[in-house]
């Protein structure tokens, strides 16, 4: 289903999904995020600080509550998630192809009751990238383009005054049948525009990745190489580059007491990080993965082998998050590069 | 409930072992009326209260701080009290400057021999919470 | 103006003669106009420094991360490593050696005079590019001179200086072996905590109002931590991430270890997180200003450490990284510190 | 509802035995379940055991 949508009437579609809660990108203190729509709907933002996958793997989610009752064994209550129906506006392409990776993680082998509950509750609608929204753009290297539908439900595309709007999945048939009469019939031309600036979206120049589908044999290759020291030696430990990443799912569970006589509390899973010191901590005290060249390997290897090797596709995918927002400028394409370079 | 409970501020009092946890024992020992709200916590020495125990008390839904220890000149340890007038001085205004009720911290000198004046920091203090209501700004949230 | 031909042959003659084991300093980044880190160790490596707007970096950090890869491997300390240093950082290498993290003759500071302006804040720098990216950017006396696509843009330094700069009083590192750059101590662009001032002047509920937004923001990456040279501690007594176990570590001591706050980035958590983080660090913070560049989600925590040495400055006669010799706040006190507030 | 991994089965500790007494102690536990009964597992498989608001320890099971 392809549809017109007058920029003026944006606001009406927004308003007519009564029953979704509409999140849109929002500036708040010169950061942009996803927040609750009251107002009109903007989608003039480059992309935002974090990705959207908070809607389906937020950062903590309670597991269930524990009771201690005198005598008897403790009481679970499992709490769910109560999130209500999200329609996500003014998702970039990258991000969008984040979610079905995130899927195959929660998904593989065992189902993820928490993250399925909420990600069979969200939409997520797409704006196509006329021009690259970072510096550090690297979609097309990794499979992916500034035009992708790959994990969205609709895809806007900015033609100048009015968007062209094409429906990619049934949810996202639903989100526009909603508001039918804000839209109107596409004309040849729009085709025709739609298709140049996808065109010209896709020619434009972004940084690159050097041959990516030998990234996994190289870096296999070059698990002992010195390189990774010598990348990561700027390295500071913190979580910036995997906690913004939108494929970064790692997540630890604590639980959190609320009284002690009798026992009450909570079971909270709280998201992890692989570059954090005591990550790979062993109770013993050894930790494998002491330095930050080790951690360094580990999440590159994650985004462009292990991955790769298990599902046949690259985790990363491209949205340059972590390059623009490290303090001292640990860049993923040049430490992919550099390693592939140098690889036995 | 059945009838609406009137609001009872609830406070965390760390009391140097030698002069204020002292001067309370005097106040219950001369039979002294003052409110119960106080939670002491008997602490080596106003020296020794760590602003993160401050902090730690209010992420635990404290009302009200109240440091207490001896006089200038009195410390048992000479100079405890001294650090402790700068620690919490900081603390007092990293508190003032987020926004957190002025009145919500407290610190006082009693010795030994004044439990009448322990009676009277810890009802005035009482008082002084009242007005203000639960304290929510940095309490941790009990259930989802 | 600094010739940085100058400082690179210093660092190469110093390499050369084994002076000292290596040279942190700045060289050209893989992101655009942005300088970064750069550990030299031979002498052939000392063209790669460069010196411009973008060396905001404090690199009194590594010196940090080298004390403890020593310390971690058994090492000795042997020959000093040199370091490039605006006067803020060695400022935090005075702190760093009042603590006796190492000693005086463990590094040898090549010092830079920020002169006349100081470094550029990128959030400053994207409003007046809007969207069009920096290839370079160079000093040129009080202005910046960007190179992007559309050509050459200069720019007021005054205008996309970070804030920390603009309220500096003594842009010189006093402390140095070698310094390059003319002193300029004294000088004012803006008044000293004029962030601050400006954020203290609203009353105490839009104060929280504001907080209470930053605090619920924050994602608890800890960058503010691992960019700070102040937070050196093997184990952040307010967070288990860095829970250093050795062999010798008791079950017990495992299972009771407090937690201060929880692992979840709520309010609350943050708040304790952040507001015990500014107060290790009263005193002893030297304004670098890094914690507010690494923040991803921009809150404002240098406000909360300029609180504290405002504070430390005007009721206790407090400058940090003042003096190797002097003492620390917090272990000191006069007789006339504030008592008002004491009943 | 698929079945919720992260729901524990709860067990009561009948028997703790001193193997190597003294400060370094090394003790077992000897479990018995409640009502789930025993989740299955394969050799070599890891089971994680929590203890409410204290912690947890990943123990793999050998046998």
């Amino acid at each position: 289903m392809e549809k017109i949508l007058d920029k003026k009437r944006l606001d009406d579609w927004a308003a007519a999904l009564t029953n979704y809660e509409v999140q849109a990108p929002s500036q708040e203190d010169g950061i942009w995020g996803f927040q609750p729509v009251n107002g009109p709907v903007r989608l003039d933002h480059t992309n935002t600080k974090q990705p959207p996958k908070e809607f389906a793997f937020p950062q903590r989610e309670v597991f269930f509550t524990f009771e201690q009752i005198k005598g008897e064994a403790p009481r679970l209550t499992q709490v769910l998630p109560q999130a209500p129906r999200h329609a996500v506006f003014g998702v970039r392409p990258c991000d969008g192809r984040g979610v079905p990776r995130m899927d195959k993680v929660f998904n593989d082998h065992v189902e993820d009751t928490y993250y399925n509950t909420r990600r069979k509750n969200v939409a997520y609608v797409g704006l196509a990238c006329n021009k690259p929204p970072s510096a550090n753009c690297f979609c097309l290297s990794v499979g992916g383009s500034p035009v992708s539908t790959d994990g969205l439900d609709v895809l806007m595309t900015d033609l100048g005054d009015r968007y062209f709007v094409a429906a990619v999945t049934d949810a996202g048939k639903a989100l526009m049948a909603e508001a039918a009469k804000v839209f109107s019939e596409p004309s040849a031309t729009d085709q025709k525009q739609v298709k140049q600036a996808h065109a010209a979206a896709v020619a434009h120049p972004q940084r690159a990745v050097n041959n990516p589908d030998q990234a996994p044999a190289k870096l296999k290759a070059s698990f002992k190489s010195p390189l990774w020291d010598e990348l990561a030696r700027a390295c500071i430990g913190c979580g910036i580059c995997t906690f913004l990443c939108p494929t970064c799912h790692c997540f630890d569970i604590n639980d959190e007491v609320h009284g002690k006589a009798p026992l009450k509390g909570q079971r909270v899973r709280t998201w992890d990080n692989c570059q954090f010191p005591d990550f790979t901590m062993h109770s013993s005290g050894h930790n494998p993965r002491e330095g930050t060249g080790a951690r360094l390997r580990q999440r590159v290897g994650h985004k462009f082998q292990y991955f790769y090797e298990n599902f046949g596709m690259h985790q990363c995918v491209g949205c340059g998050r972590c390059i623009t927002e490290c303090p001292v400028g640990i860049d993923i394409i040049n430490v992919v590069n550099k390693v592939a370079e140098n690889a036995a | 409930m059945s009838e609406q409970q009137p609001y009872e501020p609830k406070i965390v009092a760390f009391l140097c072992k030698w002069c204020s946890s002292a001067g309370s024992d005097l106040a219950g020992v001369s039979r002294i009326q003052y409110p119960a709200n106080a939670t002491p916590i008997t602490v080596p020495c106003t020296g020794a209260v760590s602003p993160m125990y401050i902090l730690s008390a209010f992420n635990k839904g404290a009302d009200g701080v109240l440091v207490s220890g001896c006089h200038i000149g009195d410390c048992h340890y000479l100079e405890g009290n001294y650090l402790a007038r700068r620690k919490m001085y900081l603390i007092m205004k990293l508190l003032d400057f987020i926004g957190v009720e002025h009145d919500r911290f407290r610190m006082s000198w009693v010795s030994a021999a004044e439990g009448a004046k322990f009676a009277q920091v810890v009802t005035d203090f009482v008082n002084d919470l009242q007005p203000l209501g639960p304290q929510d700004k940095l309490k941790r949230a009990e259930s989802k | 103006m600094i010739n940085l031909k100058d400082v690179r042959d210093a660092a190469r003659d110093m390499l050369a003669k084994g002076e000292v084991r290596a040279v942190i300093g700045y060289r050209r980044g893989s992101r655009g106009m942005f300088a970064e880190p750069a550990f030299l160790d031979r002498p052939e490596e000392a063209d790669e420094l460069v010196w411009d707007p973008t060396c905001f970096h404090n690199l009194s950090l590594y010196l940090v991360h080298d004390r403890k890869h020593l310390a971690h491997a058994g090492k000795k300390s042997g020959a000093p490593v040199a370091i490039v240093a605006k006067g803020c950082d060695a400022r935090s290498i005075v702190v760093l050696l009042q603590e006796h993290y190492f000693g005086r003759d463990d590094v040898y500071i090549i010092g830079v005079s920020c002169e006349g302006t100081g470094v550029v804040d990128e959030r400053k720098l994207a409003r007046h590019l809007n969207g069009a990216q920096a290839s370079n950017a160079a000093f040129d006396g009080d202005d910046f001179v960007f190179t992007t696509a559309q050509g050459e843009k200069r720019l007021p330094a005054r205008e996309v200086m970070a804030d920390r700069c603009l309220e500096c009083r003594n842009p010189f590192p006093k402390e140095h072996n070698l310094v390059y750059g003319e002193d300029k101590t004294g000088r004012q662009l803006e008044a000293p905590f004029a962030a601050l001032d400006r954020f203290e002047a609203q009353g105490a509920g839009e104060r929280w109002e504001n907080w209470a937004r930053h605090f619920d923001r924050c994602i608890r990456c800890f960058a503010c931590r691992s960019v700070c040279p102040m937070c050196y501690c093997d184990e952040c007594v307010v967070d288990s991430i860095t829970f250093p176990i050795s062999t010798e570590t008791t079950a017990d001591e495992k299972a009771n270890r407090i937690r201060w706050i929880e692992r979840s980035a709520a309010r609350s958590e943050n708040i304790t997180y952040l507001m015990t983080r500014a107060m290790h660090l009263a005193g002893r913070c030297t304004d670098c200003g890094e914690c507010d560049r690494a923040c991803p989600v921009n809150v404002p925590i240098r406000l909360l450490n300029t609180k504290m040495e405002k504070e430390a400055r005007d009721q206790f006669g407090f400058e940090p990284g003042a003096s190797i010799g002097g003492p620390s706040l917090v272990a000191s006190f006069l007789d006339k510190d504030p008592g008002e507030f004491i009943r | 509802m698929p079945h919720n991994i992260y729901l524990p089965n709860l067990a009561r500790v009948i028997y703790i035995k001193d193997e190597v007494p003294g400060e370094r102690a090394i003790r077992t536990f000897h479990l018995e379940p409640l009502d789930g009964g025993w989740f299955d597992h394969e050799c070599g498989q890891c089971a994680m055991l929590s203890v409410f608001g204290r912690g947890e320890a990943l123990i793999s099971i050998a046998s």
